[in-house]
């Protein structure tokens, strides 16, 4: 495929005419004593070192701008109350529930409420005025379950107490004034029952889209939940609470015949089109020992035990990365 | 797109011209409904119904919701069919066509706009709470006359579903879960039926030329590909008409809509009395020492 | 019409797969029609353009091509008249997954039609692809055991039918209600799954019903 | 109306896709209804398009493409529609199917669409018959072939349908409140036999009822026919007066009539 | 419902529109699966060099959502490594899954939409799409086995359940699908929850006792072993059973 004669044509005709074998080409340099590289001049399980920016947004309550080569994504979170009144399907916590009881407030009232968007141009094949693909929606999918099956955010922090609970109340600013009164006229002043809630709804919005979707976006959630301040008392609440978890995407492509085949980490839209099979890690290393929030691979089966255990390693050393770029 | 099946020419001539002479493909008689069952679910609200090969699968859920604010009385009550390419690659995904159009205004008028669901006893707290009841109709495979075995299958779900008990203390609602509380039934005020009639132009009888419309029931698919008009007629089976639709196509005399709905009326009392049968028959296997209790018990250890 | 399950020899009904070398092919009543050279096939003619009738083979596939010179005696001047809807009993003379498949009607060696052509008046029953197998066996009888046409033969209905590959029927006779038996026996030997003794049942029925 | 139609058909061909008007008025529905075409058929605006569809003359004939708008201002309660509201929808194919059974579609090739837009500038009940008159009386002003006129009339019954009191008599073309209070049926015949064309009923009401309410909407729509030729054949003195087409020639049509 | 007493069920081309298809009962799920094809693909999105495998997941109640979305992602890549897709080039083969029981909680009320992933379904999910394919006599070069584990602590000791119910699974500390081909290999891994490398490996071990048994080691595991069948040899009676009443006539 690569011969002489075709790599004569520019490269970039001869990755457009034949992308896949373009790819190879590039993963098995014709002569051995030249390392493999990509199309995009990396290492094969080189990534792209990510750049973070926080507070940009003005009226968000927490927001990140995160950069990760062509990927760029920003995060706003904000932060709206919800009276527990209003919430139609509320069941006030019953001191017979035990701890492990069934009820997920985050879950069941839906407190935590990402949404994840693709802008139309940030990559060539989204449209205009076409209903959300299906990336956007599998990412939110993700997204949200993530969010949850992490217990990332303590809910216990996005409950509303009357006044007489919440001794918070010496440093609100001007806005909890208002959240205040709204809560006061509900405030039944013997209980200390759950009021009301605070709602965070998380927007992620892609600006330009170069692969690797989930691991930037997932940065930017957590960047901008750290950068999160609620007009309470407990204030920086999440702080304590974040655990950062870099997502590890990694591709292979099976050669044609030969079992070969490359493991290309962070990889760019091309070589997502290209390769067949993905595995995702999810890591968590703020405790003395690594943990595992998720692991997910579809698509092949080349991956197995061994590798998925190369890739938790390859997951952490990423995690140091990005919890350098968020510090 | 996909193209829709089209019967050859031969197939064409060949049914009207067996039609005409008072005979089917499946040897029925032209007023014969074919096989017809119904199976429920373990859970309450599946109602599984088969009409030859026709099939058809309702499912009945409940949640606590706000209601309208144009209605604050009242629970929200609505019935969903989405065709998937299940029942034939002609229908795609979130793109409705006009059977499946046609098919949830006749269920919408049948059973909604009929009042066979009080829909202000689903009503928790005024202008706040409220039940939803929804009805998911799915089609698992399409071979003809949707409308008649669709109704049924809403009917028989609705009237086999339970929704979780509530009760008032004060201005705080208790939801209770099924292992709190047995489910209670909706509140349900008479049972709609669709009959359909497919008319496939007419014959002249006696010497005089009296032009007479030839009609079928229950018609399969490639009977429906070729009939020149259909009416759908619903009522009870206390001869309450609740809807009746004629969508153009080919001119019937209207005495042939009056004999129709008379036949109807017949028909619909056989169906209503099948659906009571199969709910008796249901109940009675259930409450054998409250089968549900038990399996809840298990799940709890 | 042959399933393409890929499975073990020493299994010939399991699915589980022992490298693509010893794959072999495991017949079953299942599936949509796949063409293949040589089989003999009903088709609908959807619509037809200067030189070629576009042929549907079965719903929602791309047509099949039928020359219209692919019949017998026919010729620049006189070429079949085939109007959209009317059946065609046809050959498939080429099959690759890459085009769309090419039908003939005339033997390329004899020059002669052998049967096949355009099916005027009669019913298109559809089956299933295993039960068209089994009727288009040489000894449909004794290999495919399927004895109700002979059965209702030897009843005395006269009436004569095309099976196609593509899991269609045409039957046709002079008496309409001859049609309609032989469908029905067909058809519910199918679905039923009838043995022997139960179709010769099954047509005495039909025909005492008849008369 | 064979000759005169044909004359109209000469004018149409001459300016093929150009619009026709028409104004109808029944009782406070006022429907405006758009007649273009017939013009090729082009799929993909047929699939995309809001509009249902019925094909004439079993599938031989041309295609008629029906599509309504419900202007905000119509109904009291400023109540905006979406364009696929299956309301709508449903009786956008209920006309369609309607008219295709009157309209001889085989005059134009199978490739040809004729859009029929009706615009509803003001409802006060009976909308469906109002808009069945409007769309078959404008089809008659562009010149389309047709055996006769598709012509609607509402009737309802007095008593409620849980009344059981047989003396009920019943009532001709509802408006809105009388809809509302009630049981009604939606009448569509093709001229002046008794041939039901398209049916619709939407409210509970005794089995017995129907029979009545069905002679009362047939009887209306023998008037609304009668109405309809009026207007029709008034136009065609008024097109003599302006010398838009020979005496003579419309003379004979009219006798022929 | 109790679920995991009762051994899988399976029918096999019951509807007699589709061109193949498959009821799955199991652990409390029933999923109706139809499959159409090869037929013609649309323009837009045809291949020229295989065919489009099209997933449908259709949940009992409510429309198809975000979830839906996520789960057909999922098994579109999974089942089209098994599908010999380049024997129909610019083809489709249109999968459809439509749920009709799943196993409801007994503690808590309903909730129609919900946007959080669903685990748990997606083994009968690939099960059900295997069996339709097969009886739609699409080629295939393996069949898929899945299981779920649910990895619960209680009162200190770690234990691995098999096919647990929604409220098992509502109290366990992680929760994991794999799916394995015919050849043992492992083709789909959904992991959530909180674990380590070690417990992950431990369940693996056990989710290749449940699906694959002839190719993996004998994992000694608890009395939970008992509870799973071993679903492979079950694909393959049900295969067996098919054919055979196929060819009743011979």
């Amino acid at each position: 495929m690569a011969t002489s004669k075709s790599m004569t044509l520019s490269s970039t005709t001869f990755a457009k005419l034949s992308p896949h074998p373009y790819l190879l080409a590039n993963l098995q340099p014709a002569d051995p004593s030249t390392t493999p590289t990509r199309t995009n001049g990396r290492q094969p399980s080189q990534t792209r070192t990510p750049y973070i920016n926080t507070s940009s947004l003005s009226h968000a309550h927490g927001s990140a701008v995160v950069r990760n080569g062509d990927t760029t994504v920003i995060c706003g979170v904000r932060g709206e109350t919800i009276l527990t009144s209003a919430i139609p399907n509320y069941r006030a916590p019953s001191p017979s529930d035990d701890s492990s009881s069934s009820l997920d407030e985050a879950r069941d009232y839906d407190l935590l409420v990402p949404n994840i968007e693709l802008a139309t141009g940030c990559a060539p094949n989204f449209l205009p005025g076409v209903p959300p693909t299906t990336l956007a929606q599998t990412l939110s999918t993700r997204v949200y379950s993530l969010l949850h099956s992490s217990k990332l955010v303590d809910v216990s922090r996005l409950r509303i107490y009357p006044e007489e609970a919440g001794k918070e109340n010496k440093e609100e600013d001007d806005e909890k004034m208002d959240e205040a009164e709204e809560i006061d006229e509900y405030a039944v002043a013997e209980d200390k029952a759950v009021k009301a809630y605070w709602v965070l709804y998380i927007d992620v919005l892609f600006i330009s889209f170069d692969g690797n979707p989930f691991d930037t976006a997932w940065t930017a959630i957590l960047a901008a939940l750290r950068d999160t301040k609620l007009p309470f008392a407990y204030w920086d609440a999440d702080r304590e609470m974040v655990l950062c978890k870099p997502v590890f995407t990694a591709k292979e492509k099976q050669k044609k015949g030969s079992g070969s085949y490359w493991i290309l980490v962070d990889p760019d839209r091309l070589e997502e089109g290209l390769c067949d099979e993905t595995v995702t890690v999810v890591v968590d290393k703020l405790g003395r020992s690594t943990k595992i929030l998720g692991i997910s691979k579809h698509g092949g089966t080349v991956v197995g035990p061994e590798l998925t255990k190369k890739m938790v390693a390859t997951a952490e050393s990423r995690w140091e990365q990005i919890h350098a770029a968020i510090e | 797109m996909p193209r829709e099946a089209e019967p050859s020419q031969n197939e064409k001539d060949f049914i009207l011209k067996a039609v005409r002479e008072g005979h089917r493909l499946d040897g029925r008689a032209l007023d014969q409904f074919r096989q017809l069952d119904l199976k429920f679910g373990d859970q309450y609200g599946i109602a599984d119904v088969t009409l030859g090969k026709t099939r058809i699968l309702t499912k009945v859920t409940a949640e606590v919701t706000v209601p309208y604010t144009d209605r604050p009385f009242d629970g929200i009550f609505t019935i969903t069919t989405e065709l998937s390419p299940m029942a034939s690659p002609a229908f795609e995904v979130n793109r409705p066509t006009e059977t499946e159009v046609l098919l949830s205004r006749l269920l919408e008028k049948t059973v909604r706009r009929s009042n066979a669901l009080d829909t202000e006893s689903l009503c928790l707290v005024a202008g706040q709470k409220c039940w939803s009841i929804r009805v998911d109709l799915h089609v698992l495979s399409h071979d003809g006359n949707l409308i008649d075995a669709s109704c049924l299958a809403v009917v028989a779900a609705l009237r086999h579903f339970r929704k979780p008990d509530t009760s008032m203390e004060g201005d705080t609602l208790t939801v209770y879960t099924p292992a709190e509380r047995e489910p209670v039934p909706l509140s349900w005020l008479h049972s709609p039926f669709c009959i359909t009639f497919s008319f496939f132009g007419t014959i002249s009888i006696g010497e005089d030329g009296e032009e007479k419309d030839i009609w079928l029931l229950d018609t399969t698919l490639l009977e429906e590909q070729l009939r020149v008009s259909s009416c759908t007629i619903s009522m009870n089976k206390h001869g309450e008409i609740c809807q009746v639709a004629k969508p153009g196509g080919a001119p019937v005399e209207a005495v042939t809509v009056l004999q129709c709905s008379s036949l109807a009326l017949q028909k619909v009392k056989d169906l209503s009395d099948f659906v009571d049968q199969k709910l008796a028959e249901d109940s009675k296997h259930r409450n054998k020492g409250g089968l549900l209790a038990e399996l809840s018990a298990e799940n709890a250890r | 019409m042959f399933l393409r399950v890929i499975c073990s020899p020493q299994l010939p009904a399991s699915s589980s797969q022992i490298g693509r070398k010893n794959l072999i092919w495991v017949e079953s009543n299942g599936g949509r029609y796949i063409p293949a050279v040589g089989d003999l096939v009903i088709g609908t003619v959807h619509h037809s353009a200067a030189d070629f009738f576009y042929v549907t083979l079965s719903d929602y596939t791309s047509n099949a091509t039928l020359p219209q010179l692919a019949f017998e005696m026919a010729s620049k001047k006189n070429r079949p008249q085939l109007h959209s809807g009317d059946l065609v009993y046809a050959r498939v003379s080429l099959a690759n997954r890459h085009m769309d498949p090419e039908l003939e009607c005339v033997s390329p060696s004899t020059g002669k039609a052998e049967g096949l052509g355009p099916l005027s008046e009669g019913m298109l029953y559809s089956i299933s692809l295993g039960m068209a197998r089994r009727l288009l066996m040489r000894k449909s009888a004794e290999e495919g055991k399927v004895v109700v046409l002979d059965e209702l033969g030897s009843a005395g209905l006269a009436f004569e039918t095309a099976v196609g590959r593509n899991g269609k029927m045409w039957v046709n006779s002079k008496d309409m209600k001859t049609v309609l038996v032989v469908g029905r026996a067909v058809t519910e030997t199918d679905e039923k799954s009838l043995a022997v003794e139960q179709q010769k049942k099954l047509v005495r029925k039909l025909v005492k019903e008849m008369a | 109306m064979p000759l005169d139609t044909s004359t109209y058909n000469l004018a149409l061909l001459r300016v093929d896709g150009r619009r026709w008007n028409e104004l109808r008025q029944q009782g406070n529905t006022k429907i405006q209804c758009i007649i273009t075409g017939p013009n090729e058929r082009d799929a993909s605006k047929n699939t995309s398009s809001s509009a249902s569809t019925a094909p004439t003359a079993g599938g031989a004939g041309a295609t008629l493409a029906v599509s309504i708008m419900i202007a905000p201002f119509a109904t009291v309660d400023r109540k905006r529609r979406g364009r696929n509201d299956k309301r709508v929808q449903e009786m956008q194919t209920t006309i369609a199917c309607g008219l295709a059974a009157a309209v001889q579609g085989q005059a134009y090739g199978p490739r040809s669409t004729i859009h029929i837009a009706l615009n509803v500038l003001s409802q006060d009940g009976s909308l469906l018959a109002g808009l069945i008159n409007a769309a078959s009386l404008a089809l008659v002003d562009a010149g389309v072939p047709m055996t006769d006129y598709l012509v609607a009339c509402t009737a309802g019954s007095t008593s409620s349908y849980a009344a059981a009191d047989e003396a009920a008599d019943p009532l001709l073309d509802l408006n809105t409140q009388e809809e509302q209070e009630l049981p009604f049926l939606t009448l569509a015949t093709l001229g002046a036999t008794d041939k039901v064309v398209a049916m619709v009923c939407e409210s509970r009401v005794q089995l017995t009822r129907l029979e009545g309410m069905m002679a009362t909407a047939a009887d209306g729509c023998k008037a609304a026919r009668d109405f309809l030729d009026g207007v029709v054949r008034d136009k065609g003195e008024l097109m003599v007066q302006e010398g838009a087409i020979g005496r003579g020639e419309v003379v004979s049509s009219m006798d022929l009539d | 419902m109790t679920t995991t007493t009762s051994g899988p069920e399976a029918l096999l081309s019951h509807l007699h529109s589709a061109d193949g298809s498959a009821t799955f009962s199991y652990a409390g799920y029933t999923i109706i699966g139809a499959v159409n094809g090869p037929i013609e693909a649309q323009r837009r999105d045809e291949i020229p060099e295989e065919a489009v495998v099209d997933v449908v997941v259709r949940p009992a109640a409510g429309v198809g959502g975000t979830r839906e979305r996520h789960l057909e992602a999922l098994l579109q890549s999974t089942l089209r490594q098994i599908i010999l897709v380049t024997n129909f080039p610019r083809a489709l083969i249109q999968i459809t899954l439509q749920v009709t029981v799943a196993p409801e909680n007994e503690y808590v009320n309903t909730k129609v939409v919900q946007a959080n992933t669903n685990l748990p379904m997606l083994p009968a999910l690939i099960q059900t799409a295997v069996l339709a394919l097969m009886s739609a006599a699409i080629p295939l070069t393996a069949t898929l086995t899945s299981v779920v584990i649910a990895a619960t602590t209680e009162d200190g000791s770690n234990r691995d359940i098999i096919n647990p119910t929604a409220r098992e699974i509502e109290k366990s500390r992680s929760l994991h699908v794999f799916a394995f081909t015919s050849h043992g290999d492992l083709i789909l891994t959904q992991s959530e929850g909180e674990f380590t490398m070690k417990e992950w490996e431990d369940i693996l071990a056990s989710a290749q006792q449940q699906c694959c048994p002839n190719t993996s080691g004998d994992v000694n595991m608890g009395d939970d072993a008992a509870t799973g069948a071993d679903l492979g040899t079950f694909t393959r009676s049900v295969m067996e059973a098919k054919i055979a009443s196929d060819l009743y006539w011979k």
